[in-house]
């Protein structure tokens, strides 16, 4: 019976052990004053139980002194548990600049999850241990969430947005992966495994399995296919703004506001172009709002993501590798630099039939 | 039926269904809702019966998954908005703030037949879509869930919510008034008893957030039925923005269920101790507090949501401020007991027993309010725990303990007291049983609203479903008891318990008009000894 | 009722107040200030609420009450705008470590 | 609470309209008015809900809402506010007709009332029919002929509806208490001793006359400049 009943679950992330030290100091407070009222409660109910029929209490009304004590040492304690639990709910929405990428599509009633080297998996995701893991995750229809308890961490997938979350896995082994926000009948079934892997045995499951090319080629592809490159060149010829170097820059807005050209910015500017107009453009981009899969929009923005700027002198030749000064940009993770390494090899493959 | 001693009293001055069904008497419109809620609760019981069974075995064997998900859904919607909502204020709120503060009725009786019949049409609506297949949303109705995928009878349902909201309005309204203007000579503030102040605090919420729901769920019946487009991202609309509007009502609404229960123990921990509340002016203004306070914390519901983060710190330090006034209830009813007088009789048994639960309740409370804590527990079977132990361990727990208390002045009858303690017994170990597993396996992570688990989750569950038998029988003891009593309980007297209030200076049942004459007041709630001193 | 009793000179007043109000909300409304277009017409519309709380709804003769039922009503608008706008202004102020901020 | 029970119930002739369970004509009046001033209260929040999304997306899609509001009628929601202001007018001097107990005065300030209500709603009607006929109804017949600006305009519409249907719907029940009043009036029912019902639905009537002209600056005037410079 014993073994069937966990009381505790495994610790396997970085931050996990964080997160159980907040939970050790505030069920050690809880236990505290829950025993304490406890007490008194039972202390006082014995003590001074009722002795003749007609007895009443003592004439007491209250103390000012005790009253203080009580506001004020709750709202200190209070406090550290905020700024403890502030502090953590930073980290764990931080990822290092080192993270490698993974991006994560959450449907009714699976998770479709796409590495940058093309490899894809439904309801599992293989990560290596010991490596910051950043999530980049969208959803296809209504709201999920990505949780998994070894890691302590979750967070929800929004339909219009993308939500990241990272983590770096401690322990090899099978953790479980839920769905955590109600998404309908199935919602139960939307569950599936994080496999943390050794380094090596990682590499070995990235190269094998047949991969139909990386994301971000993939997104290439859609970017041809969507006759994006008609508009977006790589010089500022085009009739929209120049995307190579864009990803982690500042845009200037034609209202007045200035934007960071981040994952969100890239994939509203797809799905509602009209929401942000680049200062000194028209407002010429139809919407692809249901033209691309949520997937597609992640592959496209991969491949954006990998478009460093022009070095001067360079030529750009329609194939050619966009990746020309991507070593520059501190913008990406080593995670698609991988993938622009195999971008090349991979070019060949067919991509996926994204258009719905 | 119910009394009929000679005597003339509210419940033999008229005879026949009409009598009750047009009645403008508050104490009637308080059976009336007793006996709807409590429909209600037996109804959102045996849908929980049905959870905890099929929660028995890791795989989804007893029920569909469809099934499933609508059993919790009803479950969530009739408890939440045609059970606890209600309950204690619409019931002993209703039958109570007039008398204890020495008027002949509520300032608007018409309304108050309204309310009721508000409520009942509501309720119709929600009956319906249970009848007719069911909604599988959550009682949550998160967008675009419900407006746009979910096929089942969200539309009824969602009006069934809109409706019973106007009813929660108009009494929360009625109340609000009764008290500015209807207390008796002498009646000051701060000689009401804190039940009143607690009702007070609760009709603010009614009041001003209940409004906010109803809009909000004719939106997502707008976006369904009309095609309008307010928070489907296709249109540029923001999901999470339904989930602001929603927790603007509906974490203070965990408020208003509350609340009420908390104005019950002040009163049962007085009685029961034959003393002042420690610190009486602290925990009136406690209530206050915890109401106003209550609108500024909802987004900790959504630190997980992608709501901004900075946001998410606002709400959690705006958080543990409202945990405070708990704080300081919890240790005034513990001080209240220091050299009281104390007897052991069932409402105080629940009084203790909700002490212990909603400590627990409140302090799990503060996990879900600590930011990197509640990206862990968020949507696991912790929260589930955690709201129970406030909503069942708590206003249950009051609301059984008032009904207890006052139930010799609703009937003039005694009820069973050793059945009565053995019962509070069971309620109290039962819920443990239920509640306390559900605390270990939502750390573990096993997510609330899921159907089927992995089996590692087994065995806490199967605790959690034994609990819940044991908890069943510990409700149902009371209403067997309760009827019983009606007809063969022996007769109580104005004042079983030496109790001090208006409404135990009155006879049992209290006559039609409450008082025979006007009451002037010349003292404060609790005066148990005349004599004025200070705890060193 | 002890209630004061305003003379109707003050309602035909107000009410000049409120169209000349109105006319000036649209005049200005075709006037380009850029961002101070809204905040006039807020402005303007927050007056002619004002008067008409304060004189058609009796208020400024009414009780601390009324004062303050009235007063919570728009403080718990406020709360609801304001504890809801914290998130739409501050979402993507985290700065990512991957992503530069200049 | 020990009390002593003193005789209060007063052997003075009640009012006619006096309640059971007051004490005083006067306390069921204050009763009354405060009961009205607390449901209006609720009614800021029932529209603050509304407003607040209108707020969000409104910051969301400036120029997107800005298109759509060009598309409304600015002098006929301009005509409408005056009517309205002008309602309100008849409307507190109906509950001053009251007060100073000058029966024919009320009968004709509510009249008024009705009228100038009436009239708004046929305008509003007008331009709902305007709405309809090019397709600005939100739904599968939604036409906008930019159709990158669709979703969005689509949203302003949504709450332009929501909002002004919202309003409208308050209008009716209004003018639904103004009969009744004008029923009482002739009746004779108020004077100086007794007129709350006027003056709780007159609280109501400025309540809904305070939304319109918060209304009418957000949907139609904001972003007004921005198409005729």
């Amino acid at each position: 019976m014993i073994e069937n009943l966990p009381l505790f679950p495994a610790q396997a992330s970085g931050l996990a052990g964080q997160v159980d030290a907040l939970y050790f100091f505030l069920i050690a407070v809880s236990a505290f004053f829950s025993l304490l009222i406890a007490l008194l409660v039972i202390v006082f109910a014995i003590r001074y139980r009722r002795r003749a029929p007609d007895d009443v209490g003592a004439g007491i009304t209250g103390s000012l002194q005790l009253e203080l004590l009580w506001t004020i040492v709750p709202f200190g304690i209070t406090m550290v548990m905020f700024v403890w639990g502030a502090w953590v709910y930073f980290a764990l929405n931080r990822p290092p600049q080192a993270a490698m990428e993974i991006y994560v599509v959450g449907k009714q009633w699976m998770w479709k999850v796409q590495h940058p080297d093309g490899q894809r998996e439904i309801n599992e995701l293989h990560v290596p241990v010991g490596r910051p893991v950043k999530l980049l995750m969208g959803t296809e229809d209504v709201i999920h969430s990505f949780f998994i308890p070894a890691f302590r961490t979750k967070f929800d997938v929004v339909p219009g947005k993308l939500t990241t979350l990272w983590f770096e896995a401690t322990k090899p082994g099978r953790y479980h992966l839920f769905c955590a926000e109600y998404c309908g009948t199935k919602h139960s079934a939307m569950t599936g495994w994080i496999e943390v892997m050794e380094p090596a045995a990682f590499q070995a499951w990235l190269s094998g399995g047949a991969v139909e090319g990386s994301l971000a080629s993939r997104g290439e592809r859609l970017f041809q296919d969507l006759a994006c490159h008609t508009c977006h060149m790589p010089d500022s010829q085009g009739r929209g703004p120049v995307l190579d170097g864009l990803f982690g820059k500042r845009v200037q807005l034609q209202d007045g506001r200035t934007v960071t050209a981040d994952e969100n910015y890239l994939r509203e500017s797809i799905v509602l172009p009209q929401a942000k107009i680049v200062a000194g453009y028209q407002p010429l981009m139809p919407t692809f709002q249901g033209l691309i899969s949520e997937e597609g929009l992640l592959q496209l923005i991969a491949y954006i993501k990998t478009l460093g700027p022009k070095a001067p002198g360079t030529s750009e030749a329609p194939e050619g590798s966009p990746a020309g000064g991507r070593t520059a940009d501190p913008s990406t993770g080593s995670g698609s630099s991988r993938a622009q390494s195999r971008d090349e090899r991979e070019r060949a493959g067919v991509g996926p039939r994204e258009r719905k | 039926m119910l009394d009929t001693a000679r005597t003339r009293n509210y419940i033999n001055a008229e005879y026949g269904v009409m009598s009750w069904l047009l009645t403008r008497d508050h104490k009637r419109i308080a059976l009336l809702y007793l006996g709807s809620i409590t429909t209600f609760f037996a109804l959102g019981g045996l849908f929980a019966v049905a959870i905890r069974l099929e929660l028995l075995t890791p795989a989804g064997d007893l029920v569909q998954s469809e099934t499933y998900n609508k059993l919790f859904t009803m479950h969530g919607v009739i408890m939440v908005f045609f059970f606890l909502i209600p309950s204690i204020p619409a019931t002993l709120g209703n039958f109570l703030i007039p008398i204890m503060i020495g008027a002949k009725d509520l300032a608007f009786p018409k309304l108050n037949l309204l309310s009721w019949y508000i409520y009942m049409i509501g309720g119709t609506f929600t009956m319906w879509a249970v009848i007719s297949g069911g909604v599988d949303t959550g009682w949550t109705f998160y967008t675009p869930y419900s407006s746009a995928v979910s096929n089942t009878h969200v539309v009824a349902t969602a009006l069934g919510v809109f409706i019973t909201g106007f009813s929660s309005i108009l009494t929360g309204l009625n109340f609000i008034v009764t008290i500015h203007r209807m207390r008796a000579p002498g009646m000051t503030w701060f000689r009401m008893p804190l039940f009143v102040w607690s009702h007070y605090a609760t009709s603010l919420i009614m009041v001003l957030g209940t409004p906010v729901i109803a809009i909000t769920v004719l939106l997502v019946f707008a976006e369904r039925v009309l095609k309008l487009c307010i928070f489907d991202a296709a249109c540029g609309g923001d999901p999470v923005l339904f989930q602001h509007l929603f927790w603007f009502y509906s974490h203070p609404a965990v408020y208003i269920m509350v609340l009420p229960g908390m104005g019950v123990i002040s009163e049962l921990v007085a009685a029961f101790s034959r003393k002042n509340v420690f610190g009486y002016s602290f925990v009136a203004f406690a209530s206050l507090a915890i109401a106003v306070l209550g609108f500024l914390v909802w987004g900790h519901h959504m630190f997980v949501s992608s709501q901004s983060v900075y946001a998410g710190m606002i709400f959690s330090i705006l958080s543990f401020m409202v945990g405070i006034p708990s704080a300081v209830k919890v240790f005034n009813w513990t001080a209240t007991l220091y050299k009281g007088s104390i007897s052991w009789e069932a409402p105080m048994l629940y009084a203790f027993g909700f002490i212990g639960l909603f400590t627990i309740g409140g302090l799990t409370g503060l996990f879900l309010a600590t930011l990197g804590l509640d990206v862990h527990v968020h949507d696991t079977y912790f929260i589930v725990a955690h709201f129970h132990y406030i909503m069942v361990g708590g206003t249950i727990m009051a609301y059984l303990g008032g009904l207890h208390y006052w139930w010799p002045k609703i009937t003039g009858r005694l009820y069973p007291e050793g059945w009565a303690k053995f019962a509070a017994l069971v309620v109290f170990v039962g819920f443990n049983l239920t509640f306390f597993p559900q605390f270990i396996v939502g750390y573990l992570g096993m997510p609330r609203r899921y159907h089927a688990y992995p089996e590692e989750f087994q065995v806490l569950n199967v605790m959690s479903s034994a609990g819940a038998s044991i908890l069943g029988v510990g409700y149902l003891i009371p209403l067997v008891y309760f009827f019983w009593s009606m007809r063969y309980g022996p007769r109580s007297g104005a004042n079983p318990w030496g109790a001090k209030g208006l409404e135990w200076d009155i006879a049992s049942p209290p006559i039609t008009e409450n008082f025979v004459e006007t009451p002037v007041v010349t003292e404060g709630a609790y005066a148990y000894t005349h004599g004025r001193m200070n705890v060193v | 009722m002890s209630e004061h009793i305003v003379p109707t000179r003050v309602y035909y007043l107000v009410f000049l107040a409120l169209m000349v109000g109105t006319a000036a909300t649209v005049w200005v409304a075709y006037l380009d200030l850029g961002f101070a277009n809204t905040a006039v017409a807020m402005g303007i519309a927050v007056t002619k609420a004002t008067l008409v709380i304060l004189y058609f709804m009796h208020v400024k003769y009414s009780s601390r009450l009324t004062w303050v039922v009235v007063a919570s009503g728009f403080i718990w608008l406020g709360i609801l705008f304001v504890l809801g706008l914290t998130d739409y202004l501050s979402r993507g102020w985290l700065p990512q470590p991957g992503v530069p901020r200049i | 609470m020990s009390s002593a029970q003193t005789g209060t119930s007063a052997a003075h002739a009640h009012h006619p309209a006096q309640a059971h369970h007051f004490d005083s004509l006067e306390q069921q009046q204050e009763a009354s008015t405060l009961g009205m001033w607390v449901f209006l209260a609720n009614e800021v929040m029932f529209f603050g809900g509304l407003l607040m999304a209108y707020l969000v997306y409104r910051t969301w899609h400036p120029d997107a809402f800005a298109a759509g509001s060009a598309h409304l009628d600015i002098p006929l929601g301009a005509i409408n506010t005056a009517v309205l202001i002008f309602s309100s007018l008849t409307m507190a001097l109906a509950v001053h007709a009251a007060q100073t107990s000058w029966r024919r005065g009320q009968i004709v300030f509510i009249l008024l009332t009705i009228a100038l209500g009436t009239t708004f709603l046929v305008i509003k009607g007008f331009e709902y029919a305007d709405k309809f006929t090019h397709h600005l109804v939100p739904g599968p017949h939604f036409e906008w002929p930019d159709e990158k600006l669709r979703a969005p305009v689509q949203m302003f519409y949504s709450l332009y509806f929501a909002l002004t249907g919202l309003h409208a719907l308050h209008m009716v029940v209004g003018i639904g208490i103004m009969l009744w009043l004008l029923w009482m009036a002739r009746r004779g029912r108020f004077s100086a001793q007794y007129y709350s019902p006027v003056e709780v639905s007159g609280l109501y009537w400025h309540f809904v006359d305070i939304v319109w002209i918060f209304l009418f600056p957000l949907l139609y005037l904001i972003g007004a400049h921005v198409r005729h410079v």
